[in-house]
């Protein structure tokens, strides 16, 4: 039993890094009280230290700590991913104009960040509804912290108000799912629950409302229609570096929780026919029920997002949207939609922050969030602006950008699945989606800027920064072969 | 045959010159503007000569279609591969470029014209920058969709060009620039959203034994699409004349029926023409549009025979719309560039006619057509584009006596006219005579209303030649210069292949005769 | 597992601890949903988050669960006073600026 | 000899053109010596070909060809041939194309577009001469339309004149119409046959093949290809064209709207002959005689001198489609060539006292007395003797009086026609025959009288006007020498005995036989039974139509006003022309009008309005919400954009902004979600 125990730890070490990370940066804080970015690169090289672990977990398939936590090629990649979206997402605090007048509290957000971190980490590695609902807490509670971060600002306090009270209604209904879910299977583990449900749970009803419920909390996190309402309030409210995590890395994270716990959970392992093709265990059509619910995400954050003038709340509806092409790649119940997803996720990352990204850089110069007041900054930021033009662009998912390969694959498997009527709402609400992304790209460019607006110019770091996000989002929509290659092999969830 | 300089395959050259002259012209500083200019001449230029290379060495006899190995110039390269899992199977992009009989000559018109382009975007003088490096992203997009083999390369560089366009539109534009650059991005996207989904059904239904491995692998390779026994029990598309092979036909050729443009979905075009500066009116009208026809024949045909053969009347039907809808649109305009804009859609209808007859006559019409409307229309919007710099004016009405300031342009523009209307002895005429011919003996009363157009022709063009051309000078129109050495420059290269292949045409149906027969027989034996 | 046996009312079975707590869990929905004041609406995600304890507890005394349940318990209340402290210093903090803890009046952000 | 000869012949012209588009304004004297030189010298070559022709192979077509394109499987080749028909229309062409050359040299000296004027006229040339010699129906139809370019740029000369352009734009399209149905006949014939080439075509036809396996579409083919010529030759109802073609200089009126390019319809139907079945050449025939009619009576009343030249060119255009239609062949080709003559001396007389009246108008710096009107004119007899006696000679030829080429010509028309009428009782025809000979006798001695004798009507013009200078006199007296009878047959009665009648002969039909005309032996012995009646006939009703223009207008016996009177409704209605252009601008004009506006319409708001989502449901939209149209700038395009811009912003009006609403919704959605799913 030690011996295991000590086995696990050695699983166990990113989480580990990150955890004496958070612990160090608190240290440090008390001490440390110089303007420079101190903690911010203590939290940096948390990170790196992480990231390296976790490659080094590359190739591993187990089950540690009891079967609570599972390390899987399945998990390394969302560990990764994550701690990436980490990295730059520090690095955007670093040159982030909004969190300079709270300077002295900035070891604070840093130690936050890393309790997100952590929670995200552990969401994506959890094979234990407990853990589970455990890491999903921890995310959720540094997130609530970080998105009022910015205590002086009016829109920042009401959106983290809103936000924990959508937060805690949502992940009440959640824990009560998982308590009817772990009553009706007598356990906490998933894959005992599977075995479970294959062989048979006699209460239908009471088993199809707790997965209601547990969608629930597990549809806010990943911002899903109808269980979205929280993300546009939140994104515009929150400081932009935390809307980018929301956005991007809180977004992967649940969505590699709820993968784990819908194809480890509800799938007939017997079912999973040579070709690809998974069976759901009968009587619970959660698949439909997602279908639905992505169907319905592309629709209306589409649409919504049409309307919008602020780019963060543009961008959360977008997200949205970018949810229900998603969840498309899990609904069709197939291992190609699992690769799908990965790639999607891994090119989402670097398009995603680079919106944000830019829509930060605009903000620290130009002082503004609203599209319309973006006129005119083509000539005035070209760089940043062909950057946000490209990011935007591969959002909408035209060549030669990654945004292409992540539609590519994602409308593929659910072609190739049969789910025909759900890839074409997503082929039209992607044409939808062209009118908000270009009018940003219009406003840009075809206004003349003011007579006497400056020009803006950024550092050097922060163009570093833009093509560290650029370069592959141009490069994967070239050359994507690593990645597909990685990411075939990265969907081996253990146990299934 | 094979062709390699520097080791590198010459279609390679061809496609990425331009990308190379984009990477210096951004590297070139703002201010100096003539070796930007310069750049991209050279670029386009060095195209031009590649072309004639390619139409001094290509071998008149190879049919190409859908045999790898009758290609010519082939370059394939695995670009992504991923070995086999389970159940997936392997995954197959690959390089892939080639041409026949069929893309040959719209690969000479695409450097022909892109060259002409440069030398009429001389005297842009907004953001010229700007303005070259994504006209050279363009020119390699157009190049790159003509001589892909492989659907997915295919796909990419017919995206490619929309952005490129989209700015070029907008920003270079007229007054309403905005809402025309946003309506033919809009109409290229839907186009585009449907072809995606048409050939990610396609990859999952299509999978060929690798004869090396034995595996079966996915694939985006045109040619084996085209083969029926490449299809993969219980896919999608497989089988022949299933419902779900028509709906995935009419996707795409909705997809390519925008960008044609065919009747009812060609009003991007008109508005996309009198809104963009004239060499984009250029490229649009001499280039773009031959892709939609291009990508029917080189994709719709053959890979589905069967849903074409289904839909040829309709086809046909909608190309006698085009043709006399369309004139009957130009005749109503007042604005010279809309009228033609809207002659280009009756004459693409003719096209559309002539291959959905589905003979060779028809066929070989069909893409000479292609062929002679990027030369001609090219050369009539370089003659708006003229008067347009002299005068700031496009209305046929605000024109008139031209003919007695400037002789030199107006003989040129009137032969221009000339070949547009039809006229035996140049260009246009020897193309719509075959596609006629061809259309007539698959359908008669089709055809012979679609005849009717040419009448109409006549009628607006010649009431175009006497609005601008004919009748006394007004005062405000005297003093206008006549052409510069340079415009004179770009006018006769296309003149001069209005009248020769107008005499002539020999040398051009022979490079396409022998690939076009083929593709003929194979849709008309269901592909098998 | 007979959860829908009929259990002599002396003898309180699995069924009564779940009606308990369903009715507990409708009751913290409906303070959430009613209630303007940001405190009681608090109070509501407090019943919710207990409603289901006393479902972990009642299986782990009824089904083979056993110990787990406790132990969920445990860390659910742990988790519900973070989420109470993290949520009363925010409610104060937007005390300080709207003036209000009624949550009709806090809604700058919408569209 | 046969190839070689021909191509030259051929290119001599087109070379003319050339150089002459190039370097016309920098040559000396603009080039005219150019022109004119090259087209003698294509004059001298077609008479050698034509004399050698008829003395070394006078029955044979020789023709060769190469191979134009390979289409499929399928080779075009085009090609020239070289037959009697061909041989003498080549001198017909060159002849009065030459004589129109130097005649130009005077008449057109000081035009602003001198050398553009002689390039247009070798570019006509060489399309015309391509048309005669081509051995193949497409080629024909080539040049066909480059006759037709040709002549548009000419009747638009002088196109500062609007009149001069609308009539250019009237004659190509009206052409166009005409070769319209050519174009469909030609894709018949290669549908069929898999050959442009008459000669192929013919042998395939007499093998027993028929289009499309159909008697009908032969016939349809026949007709459809005689449609080309209806455009071309001016006929019923085609015919409007050509007296709107005035407006272009009045050598060009001779060379190609009198003499050879309308006469290129005859040529053709001559050339197509064997492929007619019976009932097309019916058809032919009874179009022609219309035409005839139509033409002649509007003649009568013309004013405008080469107005009423021009009707009765389509008046005799249409006796010669009669002929062929009736199966006289050679007759029919034989006014063709006599008719080129004269109404080419015609037309150069018409110019010449046009040439003379502006110069006296000039004088007198008068620019509103119409030069034309030959109401302004008389006595000019006296002033200008060259011109009068030549005119006198043409008019008497076209008239039909004997000794002149004309009465050959026409008298074996008439003689045709009384003898078709005898074998198929078709009575109608020889009946207007007839009747159109008296009218052109009228008209013509109107226009003669009114023009050279009386009085002068103003004596200041007519004291200014004087004889044309020689460079213009001498064609005329070339011309009056040709409308005289021996150079067709020494026998001042009878044509058929004359080098002509040997040459050219009619052609075998290759139909089937149930479809063909009457054989040329039954013919051929009808005609001689009737020709003595009909050479009667037609003098008696000639000198009828003559002696009724002296007494109405020479000795003024009868008044011309009462006699318009007396003639009522048809007098209005010549002298309107049958209100032809009228009813085509109203129905055809006008009709393209309102269709084009229709579709413009259709077009900017239905296709694009359902495109834009259809406007209605916009603005029920927008007027609900009151919202104001802001999105359209937006940048969203309109409509549906627009509309899914109006349903995003009802999505977000969901989006209150309170926390308990989106709760609400939560809640609301999990109860949704679990009836709908569970």
């Amino acid at each position: 039993m030690v011996e295991h125990t000590l086995h696990s730890i050695g699983q166990f070490l990113p989480e580990i890094v990150i955890v004496s990370t958070l612990c160090v940066i608190i240290v440090a804080d008390l001490f440390i009280k110089s303007e420079r970015h101190t903690t911010g690169w203590i939290m940096l090289g948390g990170l790196l230290l992480a990231g390296y672990f976790t490659i080094m977990q590359i190739g591993r398939s187990e089950a540690v700590f009891y079967d609570m936590v599972a390390v899987d090629p399945f998990a390394v990649f969302f560990k990764s991913i994550l701690i990436l979206a980490g990295i730059f997402i520090v690095f955007f605090s670093m040159k982030s104009l909004e969190l300079e007048s709270y300077k002295p509290r900035i070891g604070e957000y840093y130690m936050l960040i890393a309790g997100m971190m952590l929670g995200m980490m552990m969401m994506v590695g959890s094979a234990n509804l407990l853990l589970m609902f455990l890491a999903l807490e921890l995310t959720s509670i540094c997130s609530y912290v970080l998105v009022g971060f910015t205590k002086s600002s009016l829109r920042s306090s009401e959106s983290s108000m809103k936000y924990i009270i959508y937060g805690a209604v949502s992940s009440g209904i959640m824990l009560y799912g998982i308590s009817l879910l772990i009553g009706v299977t007598s356990s906490t583990d998933i894959y005992t629950i599977n075995e479970a449900l294959i062989a048979g749970v006699e209460q239908t009803l009471i088993l199809n409302i707790s997965v209601l419920m547990i969608i629930v909390g597990l549809g806010f996190k990943i911002a899903i229609v109808p269980f979205h309402f929280w993300a546009p309030d939140v994104y515009e409210g929150a400081p932009v570096t935390i809307a980018a995590l929301l956005a991007v890395a809180s977004k992967i994270a649940a969505f590699g929780m709820i993968i784990r716990f819908f194809s480890v959970t509800f799938i007939d392992s017997a079912g999973v026919s040579a070709s690809g093709v998974w069976t759901a265990i009968e009587g619970i059509h959660w698949d439909l029920l997602l279908g639905g619910m992505a169907a319905l995400a592309m629709i209306v954050g589409n649409l919504t997002a049409l309307r919008q003038d602020n780019i963060k709340r543009m961008l959360a509806y977008s997200s949205i949207a970018h949810a229900g092409y998603i969840l498309m790649g899990l609904v069709i119940l197939t291992s190609e939609g699992l690769t799908a997803i990965m790639i999607y996720l891994f090119i989402y990352l670097f398009m995603n922050l680079g919106a944000f990204y830019v829509a930060m850089l605009f903000l620290n110069k130009a002082g503004t969030e609203s599209i319309e007041e973006y006129k005119g900054l083509g000539f005035r930021a070209p760089l940043a602006a062909i950057a946000l033009t490209i990011f935007l662009v591969s959002l909408t998912g035209i060549p030669p950008t990654g945004g292409l390969i992540a539609k590519l694959y994602i409308f593929g498997a659910a072609i190739s699945a049969g789910w025909i009527w759900l890839v074409v709402i997503a082929g039209i609400t992607t044409v939808i989606s062209l009118f908000y992304y270009i009018r940003v790209v219009r406003n840009m460019f075809f206004y003349k800027p003011d007579e006497n607006a400056p020009e803006i110019s950024f550092d050097l770091t922060s163009k570093l920064i833009l093509f560290a996000l650029l370069i592959p989002t141009l490069f994967l929509g070239i050359y994507f072969a690593p990645l597909l290659e990685i990411a075939k092999s990265s969907i081996s969830i253990i146990g299934f | 045959m094979e062709l390699h300089i520097f080791g590198i395959g010459i279609l390679t050259w061809i496609v990425f010159i331009p990308i190379v002259g984009m990477i210096i012209v951004l590297l070139l500083p703002d201010k100096n503007r003539n070796a930007i200019r310069w750049t991209a001449a050279v670029a386009t230029g060095i195209q031009v000569v590649l072309a004639g290379v390619i139409f001094a060495v290509f071998d008149r006899t190879k049919l190409g279609i859908n045999d790898a190995e009758s290609f010519q110039f082939v370059e394939k390269f695995s670009w992504i591969t991923v070995e086999a899992v389970p159940w997936v199977g392997r995954i197959e992009i690959s390089y892939f470029m080639g041409i026949d009989g069929l893309s040959v000559l719209m690969i000479i018109l695409t450097s022909l014209i892109s060259f002409i382009g440069v030398i009429s975007s001389w005297n842009i003088e907004k953001m010229v920058k700007g303005y070259f490096a994504l006209y050279l992203l363009l020119v390699t997009g157009m190049m790159g969709v003509f001589v892909a083999l492989d659907f997915f390369l295919f796909f990419i560089f017919w995206e490619v060009m929309l952005l490129p366009m989209y700015f070029l539109i907008g920003l270079w534009g007229g007054p309403r620039r905005e809402y025309a650059a946003i309506k033919f991005f809009l109409y290229t996207f839907v186009g585009g959203i449907l072809m995606l989904l048409t050939m990610l059904a396609l990859y999952f239904s299509v999978a060929y034994t690798d004869p090396a491995t034995g595996q079966s692998v996915h694939t985006f390779n045109i040619l084996h699409m085209m083969n029926p026994a490449n299809y993969v029990d219980g896919g999608l598309l497989s089988g022949v004349d299933t419902t779900w092979r028509y709906v995935a036909w009419m996707a795409l050729f909705i997809n390519f029926a925008i960008k044609i443009p065919l009747f009812p979905f060609h009003t991007w075009l008109p508005d996309a023409h009198v809104e963009a500066p004239t060499p984009i009116s250029v490229i649009l009208a001499g280039v773009l549009l031959k892709l939609g026809t291009y990508g029917l024949l080189r994709i719709n045909f053959p890979i589905f025979p069967d849903g074409t053969i289904y839909f040829m009347y309709f086809m046909a039907i909608l190309g006698m719309i085009s043709i006399i809808y369309g004139a009957f649109c130009a005749m109503a305009q007042d604005d010279f560039k809309k009228l033609i804009a809207y002659s280009s859609i009756s004459h693409m209808g003719i096209v559309v006619l002539g291959i959905a007859a589905l003979n060779t006559q028809g066929m070989v019409g069909g893409v000479l057509q292609m062929f002679n409307h990027g030369i001609i229309t090219a050369v009539l919007f370089l003659a708006v584009g003229v008067l347009y710099d002299r005068t700031h004016k496009r209305g046929l009405n605000d024109f008139g006596g031209i003919a007695n300031q400037m002789p030199k342009y107006t003989g040129l523009a009137m032969i221009g006219m000339f070949a547009a209307l039809g006229l035996p002895g140049l260009n246009g005429f020897v193309s719509e005579l075959f596609s006629f011919l061809g259309a007539f003996e698959a359908y008669k009363w089709i055809t012979i209303i679609s005849v009717t157009g040419i009448i109409i022709t006549a009628g607006y063009i010649l009431w175009t030649i006497q609005r601008v051309f004919l009748g006394k000078t007004p005062e405000k129109l005297t003093g206008l210069n006549d052409l510069t050495p340079r415009e004179v420059l770009m006018f006769v290269p296309l003149i001069a292949l209005i009248i020769f292949l107008g005499v002539y045409p020999s040398p051009a149906i022979k490079l396409m005769n022998s690939s076009l027969g083929y593709l003929v027989e194979f849709v008309t034996n269901g592909g098998f | 597992m007979e959860l829908m046996s009929i259990q002599s009312f002396a003898e309180p079975g699995l069924i009564h601890f779940l009606i308990v707590s369903a009715i507990l869990f409708s009751l913290g929905i409906m303070a959430v949903l009613s209630r303007r004041n940001t405190i009681m609406v608090l109070m509501g995600v407090e019943l919710i988050l207990n409603s289901a304890n006393i479902n972990f507890i009642a299986f782990s005394r009824f089904t083979e669960l056993s110990l787990h349940g406790h132990m969920i318990g445990l860390f659910v209340i742990i988790i519900a006073a973070a989420e109470a402290a993290v949520a009363l210093a925010i409610v104060l903090n937007v005390y300080n600026k709207f003036k209000t803890i009624n949550l009709d009046e806090i809604s700058l952000l919408k569209g | 000899m046969y190839t070689q000869l021909p191509l030259a012949i051929l290119i001599l012209p087109l070379l003319a053109f050339i150089l002459l588009i190039f370097f016309g304004k920098k040559l000396p004297r603009q080039g005219d010596w150019l022109a004119t030189g090259l087209m003698t010298l294509t004059l001298i070559l077609s008479l050698i070909l034509l004399v050698t022709k008829l003395n070394t192979q006078p029955a044979e077509a020789i023709s060769s060809s190469f191979d134009w394109v390979v289409i499929g499987s399928q080779t075009i080749s085009f090609g020239i041939m070289i037959d009697n028909l061909a041989a003498v229309m080549l001198v017909v062409v060159t002849l009065v194309s030459t004589l129109v050359h130097y005649f130009s040299m005077g008449y057109m000296k000081d035009d602003v577009r001198y050398s553009r004027y002689f390039a247009y006229l070798g570019l006509f040339s060489f399309s015309m001469l391509g048309i005669v010699l081509t051995n193949n129906i497409l080629l024909m139809y080539v040049f066909w339309e480059l006759v037709g370019v040709s002549s548009y740029l000419l009747i638009g000369h002088w196109y500062e004149k609007k009149s001069a352009s609308n009539a250019a734009n009237k004659a190509f399209i009206v052409n166009r119409v005409g070769d319209f149905g050519m174009f469909i006949g030609i894709m018949i014939l290669f549908l069929s046959y898999s050959t442009f080439a008459f000669e192929a075509i013919f042998d395939s036809i007499s093998a027993g093949q028929l289009p499309f396996g159909s008697e009908g579409w032969l016939t349809a083919a026949g007709v459809l290809i005689f449609c080309g010529a209806v455009g071309k030759s001016a006929q019923f109802p085609l015919h409007v064209w050509l007296p709107d073609a005035m407006e272009g200089p009045t050598p060009v009126s001779a060379l190609i709207h009198a003499a050879t390019m309308v006469a290129a319809g005859v040529y053709l139907v001559a050339r197509v002959f064997p492929m007619l079945t019976a009932d097309a050449l019916l058809v032919i025939a009874y179009v022609g005689a219309i035409t005839a009619l139509i033409a002649a009576t509007i003649a009568i009343t013309q004013y405008d001198i080469k107005k009423v030249l021009a009707y009765s060119t389509i008046s005799q255009l249409g006796y010669m489609i009669m002929a062929l239609g009736v199966g006289a062949y050679t007759a029919g080709f034989m006014h063709l060539v006599t008719h080129a003559a004269f109404k080419a001396g015609l037309f150069l007389g018409a110019g010449s006292v046009i040439f003379g009246m502006h110069a006296a108008l000039h004088k007198l710096h008068d620019h509103h007395t119409d030069a034309q009107d030959i109401r302004n004119m008389g006595g000019l007899k006296s002033r200008m003797p060259f011109t009068y006696w030549t005119f006198l000679i043409f008019t008497l030829a076209i008239s039909g009086i004997p000794l002149t080429s004309g009465f050959l010509s026409k008298d074996e028309i008439l003689a045709g026609t009384l003898a078709f009428s005898t074998l198929n009782g078709h009575w109608f025809l020889p009946l207007i025959g007839f009747l159109v000979a008296g009218l052109t006798a009228f008209y013509m001695f109107r226009l003669l009288i009114l023009t050279f004798h009386g009085k002068p009507v103003n004596e200041k013009i007519y004291e200014g006007v004087t004889e044309s200078p020689k460079v213009m006199t001498i064609p005329l007296v070339i011309l009056a020498a040709l409308s005289l009878f021996f150079f067709y047959s020494f026998n001042p009665f009878g044509a058929t005995s004359g080098w002509f009648y040997g040459a050219i002969q009619r052609p075998l039909s290759m139909v089937p036989e149930l479809l063909q005309p009457a054989t040329y032996p039954v013919f051929y012995e009808a005609v001689s039974s009737v020709h003595t009646i009909a050479m009667l006939l037609s003098i008696l009703i000639a000198t009828g139509g003559v002696l009724m223009a002296l007494a109405v207008y020479h000795w003024k016996k009868i008044s011309a006003e009462s006699l318009a009177k007396r003639a009522g409704v048809l007098y209005t209605g010549s002298v309107n022309k049958w209100y032809f252009d009228e009813i085509y601008d109203t129905v055809f004009v006008k009709g393209c009008h309102v269709i084009m506006k229709m579709l413009r319409w259709f077009d900017e708001n239905i296709i694009d309005g359902i495109v834009n989502g259809s406007a209605m449901i916009t603005k029920i939209f927008s007027n609900a919400s009151g919202w104001i149209d802001n999105n359209i700038v937006d940048g969203l395009v309109n409509g549906t954009a627009n509309t899914a811009g109006r349903a995003g912003g009802l999505l977000s009006h969901v989006q209150t902004g309170k926390v308990q609403t989106y709760l609400v919704y939560v809640i609301f959605s999990f109860l949704v979600l679990f009836v709908l799913f569970l």
